[in-house]
């Protein structure tokens, strides 16, 4: 009965995954900067054709193309890239809670793959082989745009992450607990529970430095340097999907992440869960019904705050190499760490 | 991994320098051209520039071609900028032949050079601000261009000897004044994205640097000029048309960097519609029986050879012609206006760094057709 | 504009041949061997009477028996407002670079080397500017013939 | 991967079907990398990639490298020295790939008869489609792309794993 819930549970986060990665990435890929998506233009029909036939035509012709490799690249390296990028960052899927406990006809199902203590953390360490793909293509694949472009992202990559995870820090201090159920749990209840309300400016340092974090990753941006100088230059077919799967997978992923930490996961405001599962009735029927309405309101959460960072992908212009590093180190850390000062200071008075 | 390994090279950023070449066929450059630089780190230490890759031969064609059928061979040397080459052509060989062309057929020819220059420099700055990145910059000055460049199409037909052949309704007038009130409101707002401390700003100013005695020298022309601060104008120093009735400033740049490339060519868009405004006045109030085309000698055989240069949106565009009394052109040289700033590329992009070489070269404008006919 | 011209004609006397004058500017005939002692007096006075721009360099490839070639130096006095043009007829198959004085000067003298095969004394390097370097013969002569293509397809040339 | 061989082997019934569905997903997304040789139809470029009815033909973003790509777009007269670039281009993208000369001046040298123009793409690479008109209008680019989706439809599996793979070198 277990194996059999837990695989539920994979297919459902793969599929939702699929979904959200395939379209955001066409929605990127689309261009939502250059030529804007006008609610005009929109009928069913060109909205069925962009966020799943075009996806899944996509993939089909990525799947049956011929898997050529440049002959002096070295192969191991160049294999083993593609899926080292994918790997981890779908590793991530397993920490984040999608929604609460539903019990089904006396068995209480959670609607999370892993729940230990140091979630958070792990979150974050998970975050990093993310940034080994790039670095081991651009290297291996002998194409030397490629491999100063993906050490010019890396410098970039490194001077967001550690913005990133001071950030994330001021959270943990607010909620007191290292693990991402539990501070899904703590923001059920009045909107005032919700993490963004103690910690807006976090969340302003946290959406920013994810967005320069996969800035330079080349992702629908049009034209330029930057996407000559990138590292996927020399990967076809399947392998090609995979490598630029960071490009768009971190965008869904931290977007899930700050659903999570700031605005309450799965939960609606001044609404509780426990209450409305009374009212339906304690039959495994009711218990679906319930674990549906959680996981697409945390799916819904996260579309929206996906949409809303590749808008705001669009509007930073390219910054120059150092200029964009430097803003990481010379702003942001700063203004994070005195964030965390501030919520330390705060915390101490309240206790 | 294929690094040349040289000795090291003392005031080098770093030890190991990397040979690399930007291929022709390249999306982010307009204009072929392949770039062999040698790379330490992200900086250029040394580049070679090689060119080539879009001549078409036309000056031999144009040795077998009769020039009435020149003048369409002439207008796909430019696509953006097509009606300045056609209108070169036609009045060099109309100075050859000693023939004068009345003053509504000059207005007109300046009218559609002017629109042509407008469309150019937008076209020149959108390219800068794909790479940049100011999508709203590029929405502003593609929009433009679109604009110019259909009014081009549906106005203008073809240039012919001591005339020109386009379709004006009488509210052309009325149609050109709405046209620039769209145009000036873009360009205004463009002003503004590109004023000082803005990222347009903060991001090309002071690089690839061309101070003004290294442009004389090199022989730049047209904005690549006076941007670095030397006020040469052919339309002012050597008048041709009606240029000397129409009054308009020359807008010249201070450092002659980047950054005053693009700017330049903002002022000047300014300047071209002040230009246009006035011929149309002009052509108003001109009476009307003037005749609609020159008298023409009975055939196209010019004698003679002649020089003949306009200020175009690049630089200046010149027509050299050797006439020998027969039908075609016994040898026909165009001075094109990038070559001097294809030949400088090299080192204004030593020691910049590899992410700048896109709104370097586009700063320059080189149209690769004509530059290598 | 005349007094220019004086003050040039007495510079280097026994360079010019003939003078006329053209639309806007005048059009001097010199000497081939002499072009170099023109230009260096041309540049050494371009302090004195404004700022000079050599615009391009044309070249005609014309059939008499005696020479294949003459040479159009077009130069620009930028406060003069005059248009000065240099016509030289080449004996032979080679003529001194000006580059060194004029850096305006390089690409034009490659492009007249690569179409016509006129080489230039002194010029630092030749490499052919448009045809790539395997091409035989030189396209703007007039016995080239005007279909014969040569196209490069190696790719190891290319890289 | 062994399973395409296996369902490409003689007319199998799942064959038939899983070629079909790879067709249609080939026709359907098409990758191009626009090889720009200048010329007038720069302005066709800049169009080809804001019309928003070339997305209900299949055709996706450009991208930046032909080993991205499936379709390669030749616009303009082809010069005697970048026809080595255009082959070295056309090797580098992987094995289902199409060209399409766009323009006069690509299909046949146009009206550049002379020694620096090759007469026709196709002296150097095979092309599957050619685009008459200079400038080719927006209407001829579409009829074009019909015609080749059209060819990529009736491509038997087969065709992709001749019966001797042949190994030669991408580079």
């Amino acid at each position: 009965m277990i194996i059999f819930w837990i695989t539920v549970k994979a297919l459902t986060i793969f599929i939702i995954m699929a979904m959200l990665i395939a379209s955001a990435a066409t929605v990127a890929g689309r261009r939502i900067n250059g030529q804007s998506i006008t609610l005009g233009q929109f009928s069913l029909g060109r909205m069925l054709r962009l966020y799943l036939t075009q996806p899944t035509a996509n993939f089909i012709k990525l799947l049956f193309k011929e898997n050529s490799s440049p002959s002096y690249a070295i192969s191991d390296i160049y294999k083993a890239a593609p899926y080292l990028s994918v790997a981890a960052v779908l590793m991530i899927l397993g920490v984040i809670p999608f929604g609460d406990e539903a019990d089904l006809g006396g068995t209480i199902v959670k609607l999370r793959v892993a729940a230990f203590d140091s979630s958070v953390p792990a979150m974050l360490i998970l975050l990093v082989p993310a940034f080994y793909g790039p670095i081991l293509a651009g290297y291996s694949s002998d194409s030397k745009p490629g491999l100063i472009g993906s050490i010019a992202s890396l410098g970039n990559l490194v001077s967001h992450f550690v913005t990133l995870c001071v950030a994330v820090l001021g959270i943990l201090a607010v909620f007191g607990s290292a693990a991402l159920h539990e501070i899904a749990a703590m923001q059920s209840g009045p909107i005032t529970a919700w993490g963004i309300i103690y910690q807006p400016l976090g969340f302003i340092l946290f959406t920013l430095s994810a967005l320069l974090l996969g800035h330079d990753m080349p992702n629908g941006s049009a034209g330029g340097w930057n996407r000559i100088a990138d590292w996927r230059v020399e990967y076809t077919g399947l392998r090609l999907a995979m490598i630029s799967a960071p490009g768009s997978l971190l965008n869904v992923i931290v977007s899930m992440l700050a659903v999570t930490l700031y605005f309450g996961s799965c939960h609606i405001p001044w609404l509780e869960w426990s209450k409305l599962s009374s009212l339906l009735g304690t039959g495994t029927s009711g218990g679906i019904i319930l674990m549906l309405m959680q996981i697409s309101v945390f799916v819904i959460k996260t579309y929206l705050l996906c949409l809303l960072m590749l808008y705001m992908r669009t509007l930073i212009p390219r910054l120059r190499g150092q200029d964009g590093m430097l803003l990481g180190w010379k702003v942001l850390l700063p203004v994070a760490l005195a964030n965390l000062a501030l919520t330390a200071v705060i915390i101490s008075l309240i206790k | 991994m294929s690094t040349t390994n040289r000795p090291r090279d003392p005031h080098s950023l770093s030890d190991d320098i990397i040979a690399m070449s930007i291929g022709p066929s390249h999306p982010a450059m307009r204009c072929p051209i392949k770039l062999n630089a040698a790379v330490a780190g992200d900086h250029i230490t040394s580049m070679q520039v090689e060119l080539g890759f879009m001549h078409r031969g036309f000056e031999k064609m144009a040795e077998y071609t009769p020039y009435n059928e020149l003048i369409d061979l002439v207008d796909r040397l430019n696509p953006v900028n097509s009606p300045s080459n056609a209108l070169t052509f036609v009045t060099a060989v109309e100075k050859l032949m000693g023939v004068e062309i009345p003053e509504r057929i000059a207005y007109l020819r300046m009218v559609f050079a002017e629109l042509a220059r407008m469309a150019s420099h937008f076209d020149c700055i959108a390219t800068a601000a794909i790479e940049l990145e100011l999508t709203k910059l590029k929405l502003l000055m593609s929009e433009s261009l679109n604009v110019l460049l259909d009014t081009i199409e549906t106005h203008m037909f073809r240039p012919s000897f001591g005339g020109i052949s386009c379709s004006l309704d009488d509210n052309f007038s009325g149609f050109i004044r709405q046209l620039f009130a769209f145009v000036s409101s873009r360009s205004m707002e463009g002003r503004r994205y590109m004023s000082q401390g803005g990222i347009f700003h903060k991001r090309l100013a002071g690089y690839g640097t061309v101070t003004s005695q290294r442009a004389l020298e090199a022989g730049f022309s047209g904005p690549n000029l006076r941007a670095s601060g030397i006020e040469y104008d052919l339309r002012r120093h050597c008048p041709y048309w009606l240029y000397p009735k129409v009054g308009f400033q020359i807008p010249t740049g201070t450092n002659g960097d980047c950054y005053d490339r693009y700017v330049t060519r903002l002022y000047e868009i300014e300047q071209s519609m002040l230009i246009i405004e006035q011929c149309l006045d002009r052509m108003a109030r001109l009476d009307d029986e003037q005749v609609a085309c020159a008298a023409l000698p009975v055939a196209v055989k010019p004698q003679g050879e002649i020089y003949f240069a306009v200020e175009s949106a690049e630089g200046e565009l010149g027509y050299f012609i050797v006439g020998r009394g027969e039908d075609k052109p016994y040898r026909l040289h165009i001075r094109p206006p990038g070559l001097a700033e294809a030949g400088a590329l090299a080192d204004v992009l030593t020691g910049e760094q590899m992410e700048q070489i896109v709104p370097l070269m586009g700063s320059f404008n080189l149209s690769g057709a004509e530059l290598e006919r | 504009m005349n007094d220019f011209s004086a003050t040039l004609k007495k510079a280097c006397s026994e360079a010019i041949l003939a003078e006329q004058n053209s639309p806007d500017g005048i059009v001097m005939t010199i000497k081939a061997d002499k072009i170099r002692q023109v230009f260096e007096t041309l540049a050494g006075r371009g302090t004195s009477d404004g700022r000079m721009l050599l615009t391009d360099i044309s070249a005609v490839n014309i059939e008499e028996n005696d020479c294949r070639f003459e040479l159009y130096y077009h130069v620009f006095l930028i406060d003069l407002h005059l248009r000065l043009t240099l016509k030289c007829r080449v004996e032979g198959d080679k003529i001194d670079s000006i580059a060194d004085i004029m850096p305006a000067a390089l690409m034009p003298e490659r492009e007249i080397f690569d179409m016509f095969g006129l080489k230039f004394r002194g010029h630092g390097n030749l490499p052919r500017l448009f045809m790539h370097n395997d091409f035989e013969g030189h396209p703007l002569l007039r016995e080239y013939p005007l279909m014969k293509r040569q196209i490069l397809l190696e790719q190891t040339k290319f890289e | 991967m062994g399973i395409e061989r296996i369902l490409a082997g003689k007319n199998n019934p799942l064959g038939k079907l899983a070629g079909k569905i790879i067709n249609l997903a080939r026709s359907n997304s098409l990758t191009p990398y626009i090889f720009h040789t200048g010329g007038s139809n720069s302005r066709i470029i800049s169009r080809l990639e804001a019309e928003s009815r070339l997305a209900e033909l299949g055709l996706n973003e450009p991208c930046f490298s032909p080993r991205q790509a499936d379709l390669l777009i030749v616009a303009g007269p082809l010069n005697t020295r970048m026809a080595s670039a255009l082959r070295f281009v056309y090797d580098q993208m992987p094995e289902p790939r199409w060209v399409m000369a766009l323009g006069d001046n690509a299909c046949d040298g146009g009206i550049y008869k002379n020694y620096a123009v090759v007469e026709g793409v196709a002296q150097i690479i095979p092309v599957d489609v050619e685009v008459r008109g200079c400038p080719p209008s927006m209407e001829d680019i579409i009829a074009g792309l019909e015609r080749l989706r059209k060819i990529i439809r009736e491509r038997n599996l087969s065709d992709d794993y001749p019966p001797k793979p042949e190994s030669a070198d991408k580079k």
